[in-house]
C-alpha cells in the first residue's frame, strides 16, 4: 500500500490527530497546569493558561497534611503484590487451559469472567465481617489477597490468548528434550511469554492502582493506598481546585509515567486474542 | 541401541479410531520413511512412538523394554518438529544445550558435545545468534543439532523439510541422509515429498488411514508394489490406470503403466489418443493425452517432443514394466 | 501505643494534626496515626466498623446525629475522668445536651456550628435595604430579589441543593422547622403531604429558580462557599463555621463587606437553623482506652484554644463548644461572628425543634438509625425538583412514599 | 499434547485458580443471600429476624429500581456506543501516517491511568461546573448560557466521562485490530473497485468485529459496576437520574446501612449481570470460536 | 482488449531504486510470466501494473490508452494475489459476487456470473462456505473466480500457487492453463517454480535487479539462454558451469551443460569422478559427483542405474547441447 502519500494530507492528518490528541489529553494537562497555580488563579475568570506565576505551595501544603509517601508506597506493594501473586496462581491455570484443552475449558474461562460481574457493594458487609475475623483489616496483605481475587479473571484470561499463540510443539519439543512439567514452565514457556506477562503485568497494576473501592472501605491507616490519600482532598471546606489539582497529579503520576514508558508493550498484549 | 517394536498399538481420538492395530518394527540404524495421504496417522503415529500422546491400546518397546507408559522425556528419543519448535528466547548454543542441562549433565561435557555438533552442523560461527536471526536451513540444522546432542536412540522428523524453498530443500535432504550415514542411528522420518521418501529411505512405509499398505525399500516400492494404492503413490507423476477391455487383455482386472513407461509415436502403438495439454520442460515433455475410454493419460517423455494440444499420438506400454492388478486392487504376481 | 483516628477533612481538624506535637512531646509514649477522609466517606467507614467490631479505630470523628443512636447501642466508652481540669459544664449546653445520653456524655465536642444568615453589606446598601438581626423568610426574599444582577453574576441567594441528607436536607429540615413543618408527626406518620412542607419547598424553589446561582442542585457547602468568596452571592444561609472563611481575606475577595444575621423566620417561633456538631468519641471494645481519653481531653479542653490561638490566632479557635470561649475578649474581637454564632447555637433546639410535638431528637435531622437513607432518599427528590426535573407536588408526593415505605419496613408503621 | 499424565498435572495446575475463584464467589455470595432473609440493620445489632422476601419485595416495587435499571443499560450502552466508535475513528485516523504519532498515541492513552476518583473529580469542578468551569467559561465567551451538565443532563455527563475514561482502552485495542488487518485483502477489494468507503464497511468492519466484541466485554464487566464517578459527580442525582444498579446498592447497603435490603438488592444485581453475562458470553463465545 | 505496455518506467522507494527503467510490451492473450530470484521486483512490477503502486517515472498504458494515473479499481485489470486475500467473514459466494456488486451490476447477472463462474471452476457446492472452511486448492479457485467475474482485460496472478502442496499445484497449474485456453485473456503471472514457468507461459520475461535479463519463450530461454543468469535460472537441476582450462577447450570463458545433458559411463569419458550422493527416484537416478577441479556436478540418469556412493563414474558432455560464455557471461553464439 505504499503509494504515495501526498505532504499536505499528511499535514492534515496530523492536524486532526493532534488535535484529537490535545483534547482527549486535556483534562490532565489542566489538572497538572492548575496544581501549580495558587487558589485564586485557579478559579480565575478568564482562566490563565500558561501565564501565571507558576508555584510549588500547593505540593508542598498537600505534602505537610498527609503522608504521600506512605500512601505511595502502600500503593505500589498493593498493586505490584497483587498483580504478581495473581500471575503465580494464572501461569499454571493459564498454561492448563491453553495446551491442556479440555471441553469444559472454554466455560471455565468464561465462568472466570462473570465472577467479575458481581457488584462489590453487594458483598462489602461479608467481606468486611470475614476480614475482620482474619484480622485482615487495614492490612496490605488483606488488600493484596483481594485485588488478586478480583484481577484473576482478567490475568487468566490475558495469559490465556498469549500462551495459545505459542505453538505446542515447543513445548512438546522441551517435553521431548527431557524438561518435566516445572522445567517446561519456567524455562520454556514463562520466558516465551515474557512480552504478554508483562503487558498482564502492566495492565493489573494499573487496574489495582486505581481500584478505589476495596482499598478505600477495607483500610484505615496503616495500609492506605493512594485512593484513600485521594477521598481525604475529595471535598475540603471551599473547593480548592489547587490543591486537589495537586493531590491528584500526585496520585495518578505514578500510574502515567509507568504507563507512558510502557505503552508499546501495552498495547502488544492488550489485545485479548482479538487479533488474529 | 534403536530397535523399535510396535505390537497391536491403537490410538483412537473420543470415538474415532485414527489407527486400527498396528505391528510394526523398526530395526537398529535403519532409516524408516512414513509416507501416506493427509490424514493418514503419520503424525499420530510419530507421536505415539514419541510419547506425546497415549496409545489407546497396545505396546511399545524400545530396545526390548517395554516403553509404553515411559514418559517422553525418559523415552530416549529425540524430535525434529515441522516448525522446528526452537525456543525463540535461547540462543542457538542454548537451544543445543537445553537437553543436557535437562539431563544435568556436567557442565565441560555440555560444553563439549555442543561444539562438536555445531561443527557437524556448519552452526559454529551462530552459536551466539538467536533462531529468529537465523535463515530457515539453520534453524532446522539447529533443530537437529539439539536432537544429536543428546545422542539418542532413535531420531524422529516429522516433515522437516516442508517449510524450505526448493532448493533449500535439496540441500538439507543431502544432509540429512549424510547425517545418518555418519551417525548410523536409527530414524524414522514423514513426509509427503516423493522425492525425499525415495531417495532418504532404507525403508519405506506406505500408510492409508492407518493402516499399513505396504513396508518395503523404496525401489521394492516401485518395482512390486503390493497394490494399486502403493502403486498410485509412489512414483511421479503417478502411475496411469486402466481398467476394463484394455485390462482384460493382460488378465487383469486393472493395469497400471508409469507416465516414463509409456512410449509415444505419431505414427502408431497400442492406443490412439488426443494430447490435451504438453507441458515442455526442455529436459523433458509431460504430455497429458485423452484416450478413449480411459481416463487421461499422463506420458513423460525425455527431452523435447514437439507435439501441441490437438495432435493425434499413440501410445504404447513397456509390457516388461507393466502392473497387473485384480478386483481387489492387489497385486497379481 | 499507637493511636489510630479517623477524623473528617475540614479546616479545623487539619490544623489539629499539625499542633499534635504539643500532645506527643507530653505523651511521649502515644503516637499518632491519622485517617483523613471526606465526610461521606468517613461517616461510612466509621459505621461500617463501629457497627462490625472492626476495631480499626481508637478515636473517631462523629457527628451529632451518631453521637445518641451509637451512645444507646453501648457502641461508645462513656467519657468520665478526662481530668481535673476538663471542666464539662463549661461546654455549651445545647450542644453537650445532644451528646448525653441517661446523664452521661459519650462524645467530647470539637466543634459546634449552626446556621446563620451572611450577607454582602456593599450590595445591601446598593438595593437601599438594611438586614435585620433577625430576620423573616419574606426580608430575605425581598432582599435576594433586589440584590440579583444576573448580568454580573451576582445572585442574591445561594443555598444548599445538593442532594444528601447533611447537605440540603439539613437546610431544608431547617426551613421546615420555622415554618410549622416536620418529619413524622407523633405516629411516625411522614408529614410531607401537608401543607407546611409544601410551602417551605415552594418558597425554597422560589427564592432558588428567581435569584439563585445555576446549577444550585449540586452546590453544597463547599461549592457556595466558593461562590460566595468570589463575590457571586448576595447572602448565604449556612453554617456558622462558614464565617470565618468568608471573612478570612487570603481565601475570600469580598472578606471586608460580611454582614450576618440569624436564620430566618416565619413568625411561628422557630427559627431555621440548626445545631451541629463534630465530636470525638471512643468505640466500645478499644484496648487504649486511657491513651484515647488523654488525646481527647487535649484536643478538646480549654488549653487546646489557647494554643490554637498562640499559633494560628484566635480566629482559628475551633468555635461552638465553650462557654468560656465566648467570654473571651480577645476571641470577640477576632471573630466579628462570634456573637450571632453563640445566638444561634443557643437558638436551636434539638429536644424540640420544630412548632408542633414531634417523637423525635434532632434539628435538621431525626435521629434513628434509616434517618441517613430516608434523609438522602428525599434530599434527591428535592435536588431534582430545584433541576426542574420533575414538579414540587412530585417531589412532595415521592418524598412521602419513600418515607412511608422505609418507615413501614423498618416497623414503625404498622 | 494430550497424554493422561498431562491431564492430570493441568488439573492439578488450574485448580489454585478455580478454587479461589470459586471461594471468592461462594463464600460472600452465600452469606449475602442468608443475609437477603433478614432484616439486618447494621446500626440495629441484635435486631436481625427472617422476613422472607420481604427485602426483594422493597427492593424490586422501590421505584428508584426501575429508574436505576433503564440508567444501568443507558449507561453501559452509552459508554459502549462513544467508545467503540470513537475507538474505530481515532484507531483509523491513528493508523494513518502521521507526524508524531508515538506522542499522539500518548495522549490519546493517557485517560486510562487515571483513577476513576480523580477523573470524576476534575470534570466535576473543573470542566462541568456551571460557574467556575472551563465549559462555563467557554459558553459565556460565545455568549451562551453557561449549561448545568450536572443538574441538567446527569446521566449524559457520566457516561461523558466514563467514556473518557474507557475510550483509550477501546482506541488501543481497535488499533491493534486495524494494524493487523492484511493489507492484500484491501488491495483485492481496491481492484475489485471498492471505494474508501465501501472498504470500510465490507472489509475493515467485519474484521474489527472481533476485537470489538472484545472491547464490549470487557467494557461491560467494568461499566456495570461504575460507581466512584457517580457517587463522587451526583450521588445520583437530582432525583434518581443518575443513580445505577450498583449505586443503588450502595445507598441500600452503605447510607441506609440496611444490610438486608442492600443484600437482595446485590443479590438481584448479580442476577442481572449474570443475565447480561450469559447473552454476552453467547455473542463473544461465537465471535471468539471463528 | 488486454494490450499492456510499459515505457520506460522506474519505480523507487525512497532512495533506492527498485526498478530501473524498463520497457515492455504484453500482447493481447499471451499468458506472461515473470521470473527471477527473490527480491528482484516481480512483485513490485506486477503491482505497478495493476496501480497498486504508483510509478516514479514512465508510462503504462493500457488497450493504447494512458492509464498511468487510472485508479487500481479502473483499470479493468483482475489480480489474484499470493495469500488469496479473500474476505474471510464473507461467503464463496460473497467474495465472488463483490466486484459485481461493488460495480453495481444488476443482481440477475450477478447472480447468471456467479453461478457461470463457480460451474467452471468447480465450486458450486461450496458457494455457501467460508473461505476458513475450504482447502488450499478451493480457495486458489476463489480467487481466481472472483477475478473472472469481472471479465477483465487482464488477469495478473502473484505466486498464486505457491502455498499449495505439491500434488495440488500440479492440479492448480492445469486448472490455471486451461483457464487461459478457454478464456483466451491476457495473464501475467509472477513464479518462482522453475516448472510452473516453463509449462504454462507463452513468453517469460526473466527479471532480475529489476532488469529484464531476456524475454522470450520457454524454449527459447532453454535453449538460448542469453547469458549465464538465464542459463543458470532456467531448468532444474540447475546447469553445471565449467570454467578455466576445460572450458578454454571450448573457446570460451565458461561452458554450461544441464544435467540432463551430460553422459555417464562407468568405463570412459571426458572427465573423471566419483559419486557423493546417488538419488535412486526409480523413474531417474540423479547422481551428484566429485569431478576434481570443479564443483560438484549434478548429473540425471533415465531410469535406473545402480551406482551407490564412493564409485568413480566417467562423464562426457553432449556437445551439441553445450552453452559457451565468454568473460562477461554473455552467449558465445
Ligand atoms: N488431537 C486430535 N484430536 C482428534 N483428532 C485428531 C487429533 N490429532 C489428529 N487427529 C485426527 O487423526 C487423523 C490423523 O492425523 P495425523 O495428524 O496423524 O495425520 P497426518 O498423516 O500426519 O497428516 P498430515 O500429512 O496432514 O500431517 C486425522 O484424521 C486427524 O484429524
Ligand atoms: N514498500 C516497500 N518499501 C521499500 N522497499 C520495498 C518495498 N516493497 C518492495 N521493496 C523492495 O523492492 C525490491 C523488490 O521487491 P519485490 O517484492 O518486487 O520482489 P519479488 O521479486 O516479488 O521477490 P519475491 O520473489 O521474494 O516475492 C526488494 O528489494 C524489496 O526489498
Ligand atoms: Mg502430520
Ligand atoms: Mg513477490
Amino acid at each position: 500500500m505504499a503509494r504515495n502519500v501526498s505532504n499536505t494530507r499528511k499535514a492534515l492528518v496530523t492536524a486532526v490527530a493532534w488535535t484529537i490528541g490535545i483534547l482527549i489529553f486535556f483534562p490532565i494537562l489542566w489538572t497538572i497546569l492548575t496544581s501549580f497555580k495558587t487558589e485564586a488563579e485557579a478559579i480565575a475568570s478568564p482562566p490563565s493558561f500558561l501565564f501565571f506565576d507558576w508555584t510549588v505551595e500547593n505540593y508542598v501544603e498537600v505534602n505537610s497534611r498527609s503522608n504521600y509517601p506512605l500512601h505511595f508506597m502502600n500503593s505500589v506493594i498493593i498493586s505490584i503484590g497483587s498483580t504478581l501473586l495473581g500471575l503465580l496462581i494464572a501461569i499454571p491455570a493459564a498454561w492448563s487451559m491453553a495446551f491442556v484443552p479440555a471441553k469444559r475449558t472454554k466455560d471455565i474461562l468464561m465462568w472466570m469472567l462473570s465472577t467479575k460481574m458481581l457488584p462489590p457493594v453487594g458483598v462489602l458487609i461479608p467481606i468486611y465481617l470475614l476480614f475482620r475475623d482474619f484480622g485482615l483489616l487495614d492490612t496490605r496483605i488483606g488488600l493484596v489477597v483481594v485485588l488478586t481475587l478480583i484481577n484473576l479473571p482478567i490475568i487468566v484470561w490475558m495469559l490465556y490468548t498469549y500462551f495459545k499463540e505459542i505453538p505446542g510443539e515447543i513445548l512438546e519439543a522441551a517435553r521431548m528434550d527431557g524438561a518435566g512439567l516445572w522445567d517446561e514452565v519456567v524455562h520454556v514457556l514463562t520466558p516465551m511469554a515474557i512480552p504478554g506477562i508483562a503487558s498482564t503485568l502492566l495492565l493489573n497494576v494499573i487496574l489495582s492502582w486505581n481500584e478505589a473501592f476495596w482499598t478505600l472501605n477495607l483500610t484505615a491507616a496503616k495500609a492506605a493506598p493512594l485512593t484513600a490519600f485521594i477521598a481525604s482532598y475529595s471535598s475540603p471546606e471551599g473547593l480548592f481546585y489547587a490543591k486537589l489539582s495537586a493531590a491528584s497529579t500526585l496520585a495518578i503520576a505514578p500510574i502515567l509515567i509507568l504507563g507512558w514508558f510502557s505503552q508499546k508493550q501495552l498495547v502488544r498484549g492488550l489485545t485479548f486474542g482479538a487479533v488474529k | 541401541m534403536g530397535n523399535i517394536v510396535l505390537k497391536q498399538i491403537t490410538k483412537s481420538f473420543g470415538d474415532v479410531q485414527v489407527i486400527p492395530p498396528l505391528d510394526l518394527e523398526i530395526n537398529e540404524g535403519e532409516f524408516v520413511v512414513f509416507v501416506g495421504p493427509s490424514g493418514c496417522g503419520k503424525s499420530t503415529l510419530l507421536r505415539l512412538i514419541a510419547g506425546l500422546e497415549d496409545v489407546t491400546s497396545g505396546e511399545i518397546s524400545i530396545d526390548g523394554t517395554n516403553a509404553t507408559e515411559v514418559p517422553p522425556a525418559k523415552r530416549g528419543l529425540a524430535m525434529v518438529f515441522q516448525s522446528y519448535a526452537l525456543y525463540p528466547h535461547m540462543s542457538v548454543k542454548k537451544n543445543i544445550t537445553f537437553p543436557l542441562k535437562m539431563a544435568k549433565m556436567d557442565p565441560a561435557e555440555q560444553e563439549r558435545r555442543v561444539a562438536a555438533a555445531a561443527k557437524v552442523l556448519n552452526l559454529t560461527d551462530y552459536l551466539h545468534r538467536r533462531p529468529g536471526q537465523l535463515s530457515g536451513g539453520q534453524r532446522q540444522r539447529v533443530a537437529i543439532g539439539r536432537a544429536i546432542v543428546r545422542e539418542p536412540a532413535a531420531f524422529l522428523f516429522d516433515e522437516p523439510l516442508s517449510n524450505l524453498d526448493a532448493a533449500l530443500r535439496v540441500n538439507m535432504r543431502l544432509e540429512i541422509s549424510e547425517l545418518h550415514q555418519t551417525l548410523k542411528t536409527t530414524m524414522i522420518y514423514v513426509t509427503h515429498d516423493q522425492v525425499e521418501a525415495m531417495t532418504m529411505a532404507d525403508k519405506i512405509v506406505v500408510l492409508q488411514a492407518g493402516f499399513i499398505e505396504q513396508v518395503g525399500s523404496p525401489l521394492e516400492l516401485y518395482h512390486n508394489p503390493r497394490n494399486k494404492f502403493v502403486a498410485g503413490f509412489i512414483g511421479s507423476p503417478k502411475m496411469n490406470f486402466i481398467e476394463g477391455a484394455d485390462a482384460q487383455k493382460f488378465d487383469a482386472h486393472t493395469i497400471g503403466i508409469r507416465p516414463e513407461h509409456l512410449t509415444l509415436s505419431t505414427t502408431e502403438g497400442m492406443w490412439k489418443g488426443v494430447v490435451t495439454v504438453a507441458e515442455h520442460l526442455g529436459s523433458d515433455t509431460f504430455l497429458y493425452v485423452n484416450v478413449e475410454g480411459f481416463d487421461a493419460m499422463t506420458v513423460r517423455v525425455n527431452g523435447e517432443f514437439s507435439v501441441k494440444h490437438g495432435d493425434t499420438v499413440y501410445l504404447s506400454p513397456d509390457p516388461e514394466k507393466l502392473h497387473r492388478f485384480d478386483q481387489q486392487g492387489l497385486r497379481i504376481a | 501505643e499507637k493511636l489510630t483516628i479517623a477524623t473528617v477533612n475540614n479546616g479545623d481538624m487539619i490544623r489539629m494534626q499539625k499542633l499534635t506535637d504539643d500532645f506527643t512531646s507530653a505523651n511521649p509514649d502515644i503516637e499518632l496515626e491519622w485517617v483523613t477522609l471526606e465526610e461521606n466517606v468517613l461517616r461510612q467507614r466509621v459505621t461500617t466498623d463501629i457497627a462490625t467490631k472492626g476495631g480499626q479505630y481508637d478515636i473517631m470523628t462523629i457527628g451529632t446525629y451518631e453521637a445518641p443512636i451509637w451512645a444507646k447501642q453501648g457502641w461508645l466508652v462513656a467519657l468520665e475522668g478526662l481530668g481535673d481540669d476538663y471542666d464539662a459544664d463549661d461546654l455549651l449546653p445545647a450542644i453537650r445536651g445532644g451528646l448525653t445520653v441517661d446523664g452521661k456524655l459519650y462524645a467530647a465536642p470539637f466543634y459546634g456550628e449552626s446556621s446563620m444568615v451572611m450577607y454582602r453589606k456593599d450590595l445591601m446598601e446598593k438595593a437601599g435595604l438594611e438586614m435585620p438581626d433577625a430576620p423573616t423568610w419574606d426580608q430575605i426574599k425581598e432582599a435576594a430579589a433586589a440584590m440579583t444582577d444576573k448580568d454580573n453574576e451576582v445572585y442574591g441567594i445561594c443555598l444548599r441543593g445538593k442532594a444528601g441528607w447533611g447537605e440540603n436536607m439539613a437546610f431544608l429540615s431547617a426551613m421546615a422547622n420555622s415554618y410549622g413543618a416536620k418529619w413524622f408527626d407523633m405516629d411516625w406518620k411522614p408529614q410531607f403531604d401537608g401543607e407546611a412542607w409544601k410551602a417551605t419547598l415552594t418558597d425554597y424553589l422560589d427564592l432558588m429558580n428567581n435569584y439563585g446561582p445555576p446549577g444550585a442542585s449540586s452546590n453544597g457547602f463547599n461549592e457556595n462557599l466558593s461562590l460566595f468568596q468570589t463575590g457571586k452571592c448576595g447572602m448565604w444561609i449556612d453554617a456558622t463555621v462558614a464565617a470565618s472563611f468568608v471573612t478570612n481575606a487570603d481565601d475570600s475577595q469580598v472578606a471586608d463587606q460580611v454582614g450576618f444575621a440569624l436564620a430566618p423566620d416565619k413568625g411561628l417561633g422557630k427559627r431555621g437553623n440548626w445545631l451541629w456538631a463534630w465530636n470525638l468519641a471512643i468505640p466500645a471494645g478499644s484496648q487504649k482506652v486511657d491513651a484515647a481519653k488523654k488525646f481527647i481531653a487535649w484536643a478538646t479542653s480549654k488549653d487546646y484554644l489557647s494554643l490554637v490561638a498562640e499559633n494560628e490566632g484566635w480566629a482559628n479557635v475551633p468555635p461552638g463548644t465553650r462557654t468560656s470561649l465566648y467570654e473571651n475578649q480577645a476571641y470577640l474581637d477576632a471573630a466579628p461572628f462570634a456573637k450571632m454564632t453563640l445566638e444561634s447555637i443557643n437558638a436551636a433546639d434539638p429536644q424540640s425543634p420544630t412548632v408542633d410535638e414531634v417523637p423525635y431528637v434532632g434539628v435538621q435531622f431525626v435521629a434513628i438509625p434509616e434517618f441517613q437513607g430516608i434523609g438522602t432518599a428525599v434530599g434527591q427528590q428535592f435536588s431534582a425538583a430545584l433541576a426542574g426535573s420533575i414538579t414540587t407536588e412530585q417531589a412532595l408526593a415521592n418524598a412521602q412514599n419513600v418515607t412511608e415505605r422505609t418507615m413501614k419496613k423498618a416497623g414503625y408503621i404498622k | 499434547m494430550a497424554t493422561a499424565h498431562s491431564r492430570s498435572a493441568a488439573r492439578l495446575m488450574l485448580s489454585p485458580a478455580v478454587i479461589l475463584l470459586l471461594g471468592w464467589m461462594i463464600v460472600p455470595l452465600s452469606m449475602t443471600i442468608y443475609f437477603s432473609f433478614l432484616s439486618y440493620n447494621l446500626l440495629m445489632p441484635g435486631m436481625e429476624e427472617y422476613v422472607g422476601f420481604l427485602n426483594y419485595e422493597y427492593f424490586l416495587t422501590d421505584p428508584a429500581f426501575f429508574a436505576a435499571l433503564f440508567n444501568t443499560l443507558m449507561l453501559v450502552g452509552g459508554v459502549l456506543v462513544i467508545t467503540i466508535v470513537g475507538g474505530v475513528a481515532l484507531g483509523l485516523l491513528l493508523d494513518q501516517p502521521i507526524w508524531g504519532q508515538g506522542i499522539v498515541r500518548i495522549l490519546v492513552i493517557a485517560p486510562f491511568f487515571v483513577m476513576p476518583t480523580v477523573s470524576a473529580l476534575v470534570w466535576k469542578n473543573m470542566f462541568m461546573n456551571p460557574v467556575n468551569g472551563l465549559f462555563a467559561y467557554l459558553a459565556k465567551a460565545v455568549g451562551l448560557q453557561p449549561f448545568d451538565f450536572l443538574a441538567h443532563a446527569p446521566l449524559l455527563s457520566i457516561i461523558l466521562i466514563v467514556a473518557w475514561q474507557w475510550l483509550p482502552f477501546a482506541t488501543l485495542i481497535l488499533l491493534t485490530a486495524l494494524q493487523s488487518l492484511d493489507q492484500e485483502q484491501l488491495e483485492a477489494a481496491e481492484m475489485d473497485g471498492a471505494s474508501f468507503g465501501n472498504r470500510f464497511i465490507y472489509i475493515v468492519l467485519p474484521h474489527l468485529s472481533r476485537a470489538i466484541t472484545v472491547v464490549v466485554l470487557i467494557q461491560t464487566i467494568f461499566l456495570l459496576s461504575v460507581f466512584a464517578e457517580i457517587l463522587v459527580t451526583t450521588n445520583g442525582g437530582p432525583g434518581y437520574a443518575s443513580t445505577n444498579i450498583t449505586y443503588l446498592v450502595y445507598a441500600q447497603s452503605l447510607l441506609q446501612f440496611d444490610v438486608g435490603g442492600g443484600s437482595a438488592g446485590g443479590i438481584v444485581a448479580v442476577i442481572l449481570a449474570n443475565i447480561v453475562a450469559v447473552f454476552l458470553m453467547r455473542m463473544i463465545g461465537k465471535n471468539l470460536e471463528a
